[in-house]
């Protein structure tokens, strides 16, 4: 096991994979001369040349479609979004042809091809900087959509990403770039997309949470712990396909589930949780599911706003005792 | 790598620039990142472009024989025969949704067809695509039956007119959003680049498209990465009822290029040699890594799609517009220079029609699609677990 | 109350409002001259002339940022879009702008403007052509979305977002736009944004479903009536802000809830309205949420496959009767 | 009504357009929709642009009084200052986030306040918003309140350094989304031309932007629809670590306006006096319904944001951009025409720095947001039923 940053384990990941496979290559905004905006992508540039680490002008349409174009020229894209924020601009390449492509031609074509980037709120950005898009990538059926928390997932589960022939959506955070852990350094380490972890064992209360929202599980984990409530914390890691059935076999166990979700809350990814577990487990929960998500509201800019905008563990600590009657 | 990052990104254009406004820009940009200093009085750009024009072309100098003139010219009536009949069979509804017919432009296609290798290039398309589908060889049965919805349409039913798909010719739609797949079929001219095997993309989309911010993306990816790729603007004078002055600030879409620092022309496209001639010679340049422009005006018989009044346009244009026929010029051509007789001809366009006619029975005979068939194709595994509740 | 068709109430709505008010203008693809793709603008261009009713050039970003602008300029405009699966080449300038720049202005603007066209699926017309958008513009706070079932809710409800001082997604639907149905021709018929119509009293089971489900609920009721299980049916009608109190009265009487919502099923309205409901009426609940949506997978061409794909009056009847133990 | 509408769409073009390559529209489209036939031998495209170059212009020439150029000095150098202070305050964490420095591009914003009439006309950029903002008059108070995230900053501190607004000045924003508000610019231009207020409104993009499809949009709506719009690329040749000829396959970016049927100028940005002629010139274009499209050549003198390592550049490359820096440019020719001296020029900045201070003490006594307000500024209604579970 090797101890590695974030953005070090994805880069491992895809340099592995690029290694391996010649058809793979990484296109995006500063990804090759700049070493990548947040310098994910350091270095590739010297290792694999201007012919596989290719920088494009801001055009996340013309390079999304790009990208779309090469995978079914037979090459194996990786497509960076400086954030995917700006995927907006270029989404109609990713709902209308990625995902739907294979299917209009009867299944004549695949389509392996990874878009990656930060997603979710990363601080004093304001409105259009902290957008939370899982939940709307995760709608359309023909996509996969993967949002790891850690280094360890983030680089078995970007290698598998990378290998799947299926368009995949791979969401990271700017704000967990630096994060370190333990990384495998298994020879060809991959994770299963689509198997939830289940991060922390406990029996009273279930907490399913992705991305950065699983540290905030962690942290009111532990406050729990502290008052002698004993917490499950799952981290799905996939949003789609989503692991629901680790989730049904937690909550039969604890009978009460939370969900941290630091999107806004409106048809979110927290939503078809709660939808799909009281529909399989609803004999089992003996109190409603309860949610803590962003605000209902455009992310601000001032630090006092955004703190009070984002999922804390105070909050999630009360959903917990909501659940639990213990409050 | 810096300098060799740029290469890649500048290297032989300088070379390859023809009919390109590119000569000022060492005038306007200093060495580097042009000091904003170093302006000329005054900027003048000039640039020329070249045309492609009707009754101009003979098909011995453009190394066509008489047989295969002849087989354009099936193939031209076949893409005319199976769209007259498929808007029969539409009246009759065995087909619904948008049928978006070609009739009028079949002299791009066939041009296209015999200028391209086909199974080596690729061919990308909008929504209008039975014709360059049917040019490129796509089986007329397959076609209909995707037209009615059938399993042994060329999509398994799932695509419709508007999704016409075949990975063994490398024709890869069918594309419903305008613009949208314009930047795809610069993807696919960037894969036959970096996998070396010689290959072109053709990316064909409407004048209206234009209009489109992605082509405008895709156009300079294409030039900058220096692309063997050839965009292809079908002006058929309309976008639905919108003629191009009404939406295009400059009508004349070829002017384009010079936004993008690529050569340019512009075809008669109601002439089938001139088409095949443009495309020739696009497809040359395209080899040797030269991204191009083409526009080809035409114009499109029929209603934009199966119900449309065409109140925006008069009986007498669209009856000057007969004269152009691409089929009944290519007929002359034929006749008048003794490659075939009005006799060759007649039986040609009878078999077609026979051939039309075992496609419309075999769609008849084809089995509806499976409703298991629903879950399939939407993911490369069988397993994908798919929401149920 | 007159017989109108539901593009003819729609009609109606924009040219009273055009009428009163010097400042909207209609503004999309084929509007004018060609009298709207699908004739909702019927002899509009000809009532309020090229300054008002404007056609586009296929720019959905452009116009679409355009309108924004306008209405920050002090006009009102109605940007039609000719279906809204061409609204995501266009999307961005809904969700970061249209959404977003009263908030991160600290208020200092509003953005009067209506985004309208058909939503969701319209038969045998391939993947692309058939996306429901409600619950990925419902996720944006920010806006308001809107999708009325019938013409009378459709020119009340046009007319109050045409009126809204706030941005909003107004969804019809191709396949409606024929229908017809009593309309009220009160002088000035306006309906609130974010009430909902309990469209059907019943006490033994309630069915939720908005725009055209509301037809396959109706027919549902019908069904169960036969069987002598009385459903209740409530038309949302407005999907942000989202009428739950509502639906809580009614899960109160009934205990049991069925969605019908022809979106496809990951993180749709469906998903938001069974977290808000077993989170508001749990101890009312019977029985697990149950709904019928799209199949999980893109709009097939083929007539028996699309079909199949929509959510059927068989489907809803056999959910009710699941959330009945009937079955 | 067709007709009309062509009018509206087509209109006083022909009269108003100079400098651009239209004349061989009628070559190549006959009457009507354009006959495909009617094509010459070849096309030729020729375009002049107006290049404003540095040391060129003369203050009282173009109407400015020994006075207006001093304020003028004044304003860029409070741009200057507002800005040094606030990348040192961005390092004592007073301020978060992105912050995104003008300086060196200070002419232009300068230029552009002193042309325009505040109050009446409509400016809109992007993110690199804190010069124009000031040059418009927006308090430098209330925006370094902003950035400090405080209650009286110009968005209530919603916004911060990316998101300056100001509906008093007509300061439109402030954008994040590279490229996303020039649309929303050409819509404000829409908006005075409707209400007939004879305004115009300046968008303001970078040379980075100009990639986006939402420029190629705006500009063909703009042009079409003959609006009082200028659209001003900020080429500082940088788009983050991209100069713009690996961006752009034509890096002569004011070349995009033979794409739209649109008149276009060269400008020397780090000559404020050039700036300014340009601006005068362009807005009295606009006033009379001719959109136009600038392109500024400047220079960025700062990284791209606060945490850029800035190694696409060579220490040299800055050095001599040094040189141009626009506010020693004009200091020199107050002192040189004897307009100011030294010592008065020397008071201007101590008043300047004075004032910088002084904000900086306003944003650190003005109260963060209450908590409360986090629901405010989303909807115009307060009864808004949010979601809270
Ligand atoms: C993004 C988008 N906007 C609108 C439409 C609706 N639409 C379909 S075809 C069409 C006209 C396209 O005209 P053109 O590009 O000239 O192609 P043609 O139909 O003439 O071959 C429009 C507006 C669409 N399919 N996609
Ligand atoms: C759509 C989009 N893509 C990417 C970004 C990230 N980004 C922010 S600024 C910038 C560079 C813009 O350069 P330019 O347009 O030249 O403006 P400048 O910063 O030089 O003033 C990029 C890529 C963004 N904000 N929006
Ligand atoms: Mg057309
Ligand atoms: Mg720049």
């Amino acid at each position: 096991m090797a101890e590695l940053q974030f953005r070090e384990a994805l880069r491992a990941a895809m340099v592995e994979e690029m290694e391996r496979d010649e058809t793979i290559f990484l296109m995006g905004e500063e990804v090759a001369e700049y070493n990548g905006a947040y310098k994910v992508s350091e270095g590739m540039l010297d290792q694999f040349g201007p012919k596989r680490v290719i920088d494009t002008p801001i055009s996340e349409s013309g390079f999304g479609g790009l990208g779309v174009g090469a995978a079914l020229g037979g090459l194996r894209p990786i497509i960076e979004f400086m954030t995917f924020n700006f995927s907006f601009v270029g989404i109609d390449q990713i709902i209308n042809n990625a995902a739907k492509i294979r299917y209009m031609s009867g299944g004549q074509f695949k389509i392996p091809i990874v878009f990656r980037g930060p997603n979710g709120a990363a601080g004093q950005l304001g409105a259009t900087h902290n957008t939370s898009t899982e939940a709307l990538y995760a709608y359309f059926p023909g996509l996969k959509v993967i949002a790891p928390s850690n280094p360890d997932d983030a680089k078995g589960l970007l290698k598998s990403a990378i290998r799947d022939d299926n368009p995949v959506i791979f969401l990271e955070s700017e704000v967990m770039y630096s994060l370190t852990g333990e990384v495998s350094d298994e020879a060809d380490y991959t994770l299963p997309i689509g198997k939830a972890r289940i991060a922390r064992e406990g029996d009273d209360v279930t907490i399913v949470a992705h991305s950065k929202s699983y540290w905030v599980a962690l942290k009111a984990a532990d406050e729990l712990a502290s008052e002698g409530i004993s917490a499950e914390v799952i981290d799905p890691r996939t949003i789609r396909p989503f692991d629901f059935d680790t989730v049904v076999d937690s909550v039969k166990k604890t009978n009460r589930l939370v969900i941290i979700d630091e999107s806004n809350p409106f048809a979110s990814v927290s939503s078809e949780v709660a939808f799909q577990i009281q529909a399989r487990a609803f004999d089992y929960l003996d109190a409603p599911i309860q949610r803590v998500t962003a605000k209902d509201v455009p992310a601000p800019y001032a630090k006092n706003l955004i703190e009070y905008y984002m999922p804390r563990a105070e909050e999630a600590v009360d959903a917990c005792k909501r659940v639990l009657y213990a409050k | 790598m810096a300098s060799e990052t740029k290469n890649r990104n500048k290297g032989k254009r300088s070379a390859a620039r023809v009919n390109v406004a590119g000569e000022e820009n060492v005038a306007t940009r200093a060495a580097g990142n042009g000091s904003p200093i170093a302006l000329p009085d005054v900027v003048e750009v000039k640039a020329t472009f070249k045309t492609y024009q009707a009754e101009n072309y003979d098909h011995k100098k453009l190394g066509l024989t008489d047989e295969q003139l002849v087989d354009m010219y099936r193939n031209m009536l076949l893409q005319r025969r199976f769209e007259e009949r498929a808007a029969q069979m539409y009246g009759k509804q065995k087909i619904a949704g948008f049928l978006h017919l070609y009739i009028g432009e079949e002299a791009i296609s066939t041009g296209t067809a015999w200028a391209m290798k086909i199974g080596l290039d690729s061919v990308i398309t909008g929504y209008r695509d039975h014709g360059i589908a049917l040019a490129m060889g796509v089986s007329p049965n397959a076609g209909m039956a995707e037209l009615f919805g059938k399993i042994d349409g060329t999509s398994r039913g799932k695509g419709g007119s508007m999704h016409f798909f075949s990975a063994e010719k490398r024709m890869y739609g069918g594309h419903g959003i305008v613009g949208g797949h314009i930047a795809v079929g610069v993807g696919l001219a960037f894969a036959h680049k970096y996998k070396e095997d010689g290959g072109v993309c053709m990316t064909f989309f409407g004048d209206g498209a234009v209009n489109q911010g992605s082509f405008h993306e895709a156009a300079n990816l294409a030039s900058l990465y220096e692309l063997p790729a050839i965009l292809i603007i079908e002006n058929n004078q309309y976008a639905m009822g919108t003629s191009v002055d009404r939406a295009a600030a400059e009508p004349d879409l070829f002017k384009q290029a010079l936004g993008y620092n690529i050569p340019a022309s512009v075809v008669n496209g109601m002439d089938m040699l001139a088409c095949y001639a443009a495309m020739k010679d696009h497809i040359a340049l395209a080899r040797d890594n030269q991204p191009s422009l083409i526009e080809m005006r035409t114009y499109r018989y029929r209603g934009h799609s199966m119900s449309d009044p065409q109140k925006y346009r008069t009986k007498e244009e669209m009856e000057a517009k007969k004269h152009d026929d691409p089929i009944i010029r290519l007929k002359a051509y034929l006749v008048n220079n003794k490659i075939s007789g009005n006799e060759e001809l007649d039986r040609i366009d009878d078999e077609v029609k026979q051939e039309v006619m075992e496609a419309v029975d075999f769609a008849e005979k084809s089995p509806v699609p499976p409703l298991e068939t629903i879950y399939e194709d939407v993911y490369v595994e069988n397993d994908y677990p798919f929401l149920t509740d």
